[in-house]
């Protein structure tokens, strides 16, 4: 069982890559991903929305805060909590 | 003074008491920690003994004559326990014979270092 | 009609399991649950079995609305558990699983706060074996971690119902509330093992020890355990709502640093509880409802996702983001599954996550907790970034690792196929699930505005994470340990003697150093005096022992003495 | 007919199996007598007990000579309580020895062991039963030599020195009790208990008394193995025979735990003499000192047996914590657990027992992986374990419950919180066991041991098994315990 999941993968060989590796595959999902995200926004103008309190009926408010949250979340814990909690993997050992 | 000696079985009562407890305490061979121990014992049959005399009494056998009897009750209570402290004694020397053949020796010290190797 | 507690089931019936073998084993585990669930519908409403010890009324089945819907997600949770861990060699494994998802089950009916109790401790002390069966140190010493919390929180359960018991006369598990000081230690015990904050810490430090299997049964129980204990006792109790969301929104910030996947769920599953924890602080019908539909809908896509990484552990003997990559090529089947459970804890529309985390949000809103609502639309976004996005990813593509598993065993695939399904279907169909609810539901979750908005909000998410990746932005995954709360105990106990001799001990000097030196000589000599050769615990020379015994003699005369001038 | 005289019979039974025995010198003989007079002497407990809840207090005149002049026996809830536990663990004990002693001893040895199993336990339910001052010394001894005697058969030789060690300090303590009793013989002029009860009162504060009082003290914290006079214990439970250990730890400190009820609170008088006398900031003090010490000592053993004999130490810690409380709660606690863990420790010795049978070894290295092969064995020390520890759902928790309602009566919270750190200590050495036993490789010499043989294992089950009823249904432990308190407390007899 061991060896089978330690099989070296012959990652040199391009043909062997999988579609989803290649360069210009993510540059394409990205491109899907970055279309769908403008159709989104604009379906705003398409979908009447009952805004429970008022600010999130705003054009684009929850597109807006998920992106915003999330780059706060990851830079946060980038910059802020990585550098604070990090140490070397075997820190309890001792 | 005088109270002093008017206590003097009580006194020495404490002097084995102590005497025999100093014993156990002090010696490192097992047989005179049992005699220690023998002493120790001694100082309960004296303790309960000596109370039971009756000043001016006699042996408490009814006879004529006398109306003054000494209590008889702690003379078989200590013979009771006298009883026992053979018995203890007894049961003690057995062991010291049985660890003396074990371990080929009966002084605590080398005991205890012996079994800390072991 | 039998009245019997579906707990005890499951916890007798792990009785005969080390005998079986084969097949025979087989049926019987599967049996267990599904009798168990069969015999739990047919229960009307109502107090069905009591027994007297203690000298107390105990009544082990409560049945309504509330203890029916998580008797009937633990039973599921159970079977699912089975199926996955069939494979499995282990017969304490098994035998632990079982006492354990019967003893949370009981607890769940449990009527009164002895029996409640009682359970509770029961939960902990089998619990730990799927830790243990790890056999690895690690496993060993953050088992026991483990269970030292897992039973203070029990005794402190205890406390605060001897309490309880004290000024009111009564032991029954109704509402508790924070009124009393007996409430507020139950509180606490129910928070230990709601996972808190800063008393969250065991379930990052044990759940990603346990087995495989294991993980995957821990993470459905315990906690929610504790949830359905929070609604039943301290529904309404504002302060939760504030710790619901400090509890949505710190875990995630660790999880998107965090290398070890299981423990990137295991902070997830920190962040899910938290939603929960809000709901029930709220208090309203919807937000309970939602509370225990989350707790439904979460139990079985957490499970789904512990599941899709314990196979992956099973097959490659890992679960580090920094070692993993491209493993969707052999394993397809756990990969798809992996996105399932992804996106129903992630809440897209159609998975299961959706409808019931809404039900919270709504009620947030409904009753005017705006900031609240912002911080859990907030923790909503970062869960599908490290759960629905971080997992799969990290695990079955990004930078391919070269490994090439096998695809995870049939009774893996069985075990994932249904829970898929299920996460599935109460998105699509969410009435059946809101039919069991404990109130009577109103909500419709699919309106296109709501769904508008979610989708919106993911995509943003999943936005950002592109914009972060190609940017280089996104933290990369390294090989580390990340300091939590736990290390409050794992290191500042230990060195907290050491600490005050450099510190306060260059502050002082004379007397108040060797008052500090002491100290620390003092866990020293705490094994030399009392390890195998310690003064405590060696033979003593019967001479001292002796001398010992004069010693309290002329104590004990000297206080009679001293009492009577 | 029999009903009447009872009390005689409770002592006199294994009083005469004891030398039969000895007659016989035919192992298998001396088993059956011992085990039939163990049985009916536990019988006769039983009988006891409901003539008391009938009747009350049986007053029963020894040879005929009236009380005080004669030797009364007297039975009460508190003694009838300690008589039910001495003769019922040992009824579970006895049939347990045969397997354990036949393959030690020749016939004849066998036939001594008997011998001295059934002196020990005449001594100690004679004790119990008796109320004569001077007769508990006697029957004390009796018991103690025999005690002294099944020690040393132990097959460690250090078994040797443990009984030596033994004698001393139980001789002294003996003694200690001898010249307390004499004492107050003297300035009472009576040796019947109850007699003393009631003389007492007038004389409390003299000197003599006070001194007597503190002999007594030593004598029986000796006898029971309070901490710091606990030294004795560990070396003597460790290295003798598995049935030895099984029933000193079920029975003989126990009969300790109940002289100084006796003493403490029917001859002095209550709860009241107690509450004035600096014992309970005393017995708090050294109930702590005993917990925390023995059981980190035991933490770090490496004999298992050595293990659960501090274990033992902390435990009777936390029954003089209970009574150091004097309340109606705490003696109650102490009662109950007293029950109770003469019934598991007794339990853990026999399991303990049965592994040495099989293992010849009591390391906890060598007990590796030992959970797969004697299940049964090990799967009772683990529920033994928990109810040591105090898990719900076994006996342990029933003491610790009571013992915390008691700490809680009196507003002692930080004593709450001392309990529960004991447990999670307690728990740590359990837990120590339970890792070597299931989670580790089998060790080189557990690999080829197999299940111990049934007649080992039915009667240490049946006590696994009274662990949990007892955990479950408190009738007769804390429904007997908590009147038997009250009693106490006021005196009344």
């Amino acid at each position: 069982m061991r060896e089978e999941q330690l099989k070296p993968d012959n990652a040199a060989v391009p043909a062997q890559k999988g579609w989803l590796e290649r360069k210009e595959n993510v540059t394409k999902i990205a491109w899907a991903l970055y279309v769908v995200c403008a159709i989104l926004v604009l379906l705003d103008f398409l979908i009447h929305r009952h805004a429970e309190m008022g600010f999130d009926g705003n054009f684009g408010f929850y597109g807006a805060y998920g992106f915003i949250g999330s780059v706060f979340l990851v830079l946060v814990a980038k910059y802020g909590l990585r550098p604070i909690v990090k140490r070397s993997e075997d820190y309890y050992d001792d | 003074m005088t109270t002093i000696l008017a206590d003097l079985n009580y006194w020495v009562t404490v002097f084995l008491l102590v005497g025999g407890l100093y014993i156990v305490v002090a010696h490192g061979n097992m047989i005179k920690k049992l005699v220690g121990l023998s002493i120790f014992q001694t100082s309960v049959y004296l303790l309960f003994i000596s109370p039971g005399k009756v000043l001016g009494g006699t042996a408490p056998i009814i006879a004529e004559g006398f109306d003054v009897y000494s209590n008889p009750l702690p003379h078989v209570l200590i013979l009771t326990a006298i009883v026992v402290g053979v018995a203890t004694i007894a049961l003690g020397l057995a062991l010291v014979v049985r660890i003396h053949k074990s371990y080929g020796t009966i002084e605590e010290d080398e005991l205890h270092d012996l079994e800390s190797d072991a | 009609m039998i009245e019997f507690p579906p707990g005890l089931i499951l916890i007798l019936g792990a009785l005969p399991v080390p005998f079986l073998r084969g097949p025979v084993r087989t049926i019987w585990m599967l049996a267990l649950p599904v009798a168990a669930f069969v015999l739990l519908y047919s229960l009307p409403e109502g107090n069905h079995f009591a027994i007297s010890a203690f000298g107390q009324q105990l009544e082990l089945l409560r049945v309504d609305g509330l203890s029916k819907v998580f008797g009937y997600i633990f039973l599921i949770a159970i079977f699912l558990g089975v199926i996955y861990s069939l494979h499995v060699r282990a017969i304490e494994e098994h035998v632990s699983g079982l006492v354990y998802s019967g003893a949370a089950i009981g607890a769940v009916f449990a009527g009164d706060l002895v029996s409640l109790f009682v359970y509770w401790e029961l939960t902990a002390i089998s619990s730990v074996f799927l830790i243990l069966a790890s056999r690895t140190p690690e496993a060993l010493a953050a088992g026991m971690r483990y269970l030292i919390i897992q039973v203070g929180s029990g005794v402190l359960l205890l406390a605060g119902l001897i309490m309880i018991w004290h000024e009111t006369g009564s032991i029954a598990f109704e509402h508790i509330g924070i009124e009393s000081v007996g409430g507020v230690l139950i509180l606490l015990a129910f928070g230990i093992k709601a996972a808190f904050p800063l008393l969250h810490n065991w379930l990052q430090d044990a759940y990603p020890q346990a087995t495989p299997t294991g993980t995957v049964l821990l993470s459905a129980f315990t906690t929610k355990l504790a949830i359905y204990a929070l609604a039943r006792g301290y529904a309404g109790t504002e302060e939760l709502i504030w710790i619901g969301a400090v509890m949505a929104a710190f875990p995630i910030f660790f999880a998107v640093i965090e290398n070890d996947l299981r423990r990137v769920l295991a902070y997830s599953l920190n962040n899910q509880l938290g939603f929960m924890v809000v709901g029930i602080g709220i208090g309203t019908e919807l937000a309970l409802n939602g509370a225990a539909a989350h707790a439904f809908a979460h139990i079985i896509y957490k499970a789904l996702l512990f599941m899709s990484m314990g196979a992956v552990l099973h097959r490659t003997g890992t679960v580090l983001a920094s070692e993993l990559g491209g493993l969707y090529k052999s394993m397809p089947f756990t990969t798809v599954f992996c996105i399932i459970g992804a996106a129903s804890i992630s809440a897209f529309p159609l998975f299961s996550g959706f409808i019931s985390k809404s039900m919270i949000l709504s009620a947030a809103a409904h009753e005017g907790h705006y900031f609240v609502w912002g911080v859990l639309l907030f923790a909503s976004a970062g869960v599908f970034h490290h759960s629905g996005i971080k997992i799969p990813f990290f695990a079955f593509f990004a930078h391919d690792s070269g490994k090439r598993p096998k695809e995870a065993p049939l009774n893996m695939l069985i075990a994932m196929a249904l829970a898929s399904a299920l996460c599935i279907g109460i998105g699509v169909w969410p009435s059946a699930l809101y039919a069991i609810l404990p109130f009577h539901v109103d909500y419709v979750p699919y309106t296109d505005s709501h769904v508008l908005s979610q989708v919106q909000l993911l995509f943003f998410s999943a936005l950002a994470f592109t914009v972060l990746m190609r940017t280089g932005l996104y933290p990369p995954e390294l090989r580390s340990t990340n300091l939590d709360s736990d290390w409050l105990y794992r290191r500042v106990g230990r060195s907290i003697l050491q600490y005050c001799v450099q510190t306060v001990g260059s502050m002082h000097s004379g007397i108040y150093d060797l008052v500090v030196r002491r100290c620390k000589r003092f866990v020293e000599q705490l094994y030399r005096h009392h390890g195998p050769h310690g003064i405590i615990a060696r033979t003593w020379p019967t001479g001292s022992m002796v001398l010992w015994v004069a010693i309290l003699l002329v104590t004990y005369l000297a206080l009679y003495f001293i009492d009577i001038f | 007919m029999i009903a009447a005289h009872l009390p005689a019979l409770q002592v006199v039974i294994p009083l005469i199996a004891a030398p039969l025995c000895a007659i016989l010198r035919r192992g298998t003989a001396a088993w059956v007598i011992a085990v039939a007079a163990n049985w009916l002497a536990f019988a006769v407990s039983i009988g006891l007990l409901f003539r008391v809840l009938d009747e009350g207090v049986i007053s029963y005149a020894m040879g005929g000579w009236a009380p005080p002049i004669g030797i009364e026996y007297r039975v009460d809830l508190i003694n009838v309580f300690v008589l039910l536990v001495v003769s019922g663990v040992g009824a579970a004990i006895i049939p347990f020895a045969r397997k354990g002693t036949e393959a030690r001893f020749d016939s004849t040895n066998q036939a001594w062991f008997y011998t001295m199993y059934l002196l020990a336990l005449t001594g100690l339910l004679g004790v119990t039963i008796t109320g004569d001052a001077f007769n508990i010394f006697v029957f004390l001894e009796i018991s103690s030599l025999a005690s002294y005697v099944m020690i040393a058969m132990g097959r460690d030789k250090r078994a040797l020195t443990a009984a030596y060690q033994y004698l001393i300090m139980g001789t002294v303590g003996a003694t200690f009790i001898v010249i307390g009793i004499g004492l107050l013989w003297a300035m009472t002029g009576t040796l019947n208990l109850y007699d003393l009860a009631q003389r007492i009162p007038d004389i409390e504060n003299t000197r003599p008394v006070l001194a007597a009082l503190a002999f007594l003290t030593v004598g029986i914290s000796l006898k029971l193995a309070l901490f710091p006079l606990h030294l004795w214990l560990p070396n003597a439970y460790a290295y003798a025979p598995a049935v030895t250990s099984a029933f000193l730890a079920g029975t003989a400190t126990k009969v300790g735990i109940y002289l100084l009820l006796r003493f403490f609170f029917t001859v002095f008088g209550g709860g009241g003499f107690f509450l004035s006398t600096p014992l309970p900031e005393m017995f708090l003090v050294l109930s702590i000192v005993a917990i925390f010490a023995a059981s980190t000592v035991a933490l770090f053993q490496n004999n298992v047996k050595r293990m659960f004999a501090y274990s033992s130490v902390a435990q009777i810690g936390f029954i003089t914590l209970g009574i150091s409380y004097a309340t109606e709660t705490g003696l109650t606690a102490a009662l109950v657990h007293l029950m109770n863990h003469a019934i598991m420790k007794a339990g853990i010795f026999m399991l303990l027992g049965c592994v040495i049978y099989r293992l010849a070894s009591m390391r906890i290295d060598d007990m590796a992986g030992i959970g797969r092969k004697m299940p049964f064995t090990m799967a009772g020390i683990v529920i033994l374990g928990l109810s040591l520890i105090g898990a719900p759902g076994t006996s342990g928790f029933i003491s610790k419950f009571w013992l915390v309602l008691a700490a809680m009566e009196n507003g002692q919270w930080w004593l709450v919180a001392l309990i529960v750190i004991a447990s999670l200590i307690t728990m740590l050495y359990v837990g120590r066991l339970v890792e070597a036993a299931y989670f580790r490789e089998p060790s080189e010499k557990a690999k080829n041991v197999r299940e111990a043989p049934l007649a080992m294992l039915i009667p240490a089950y049946v006590l696994v098994a009274a662990t949990i009823y007892l955990g479950l249904d408190t009738t007769w432990s804390a429904g007997l315990a908590q009147d038997a308190a009250a009693s106490l407390l006021s005196a009344a007899y």
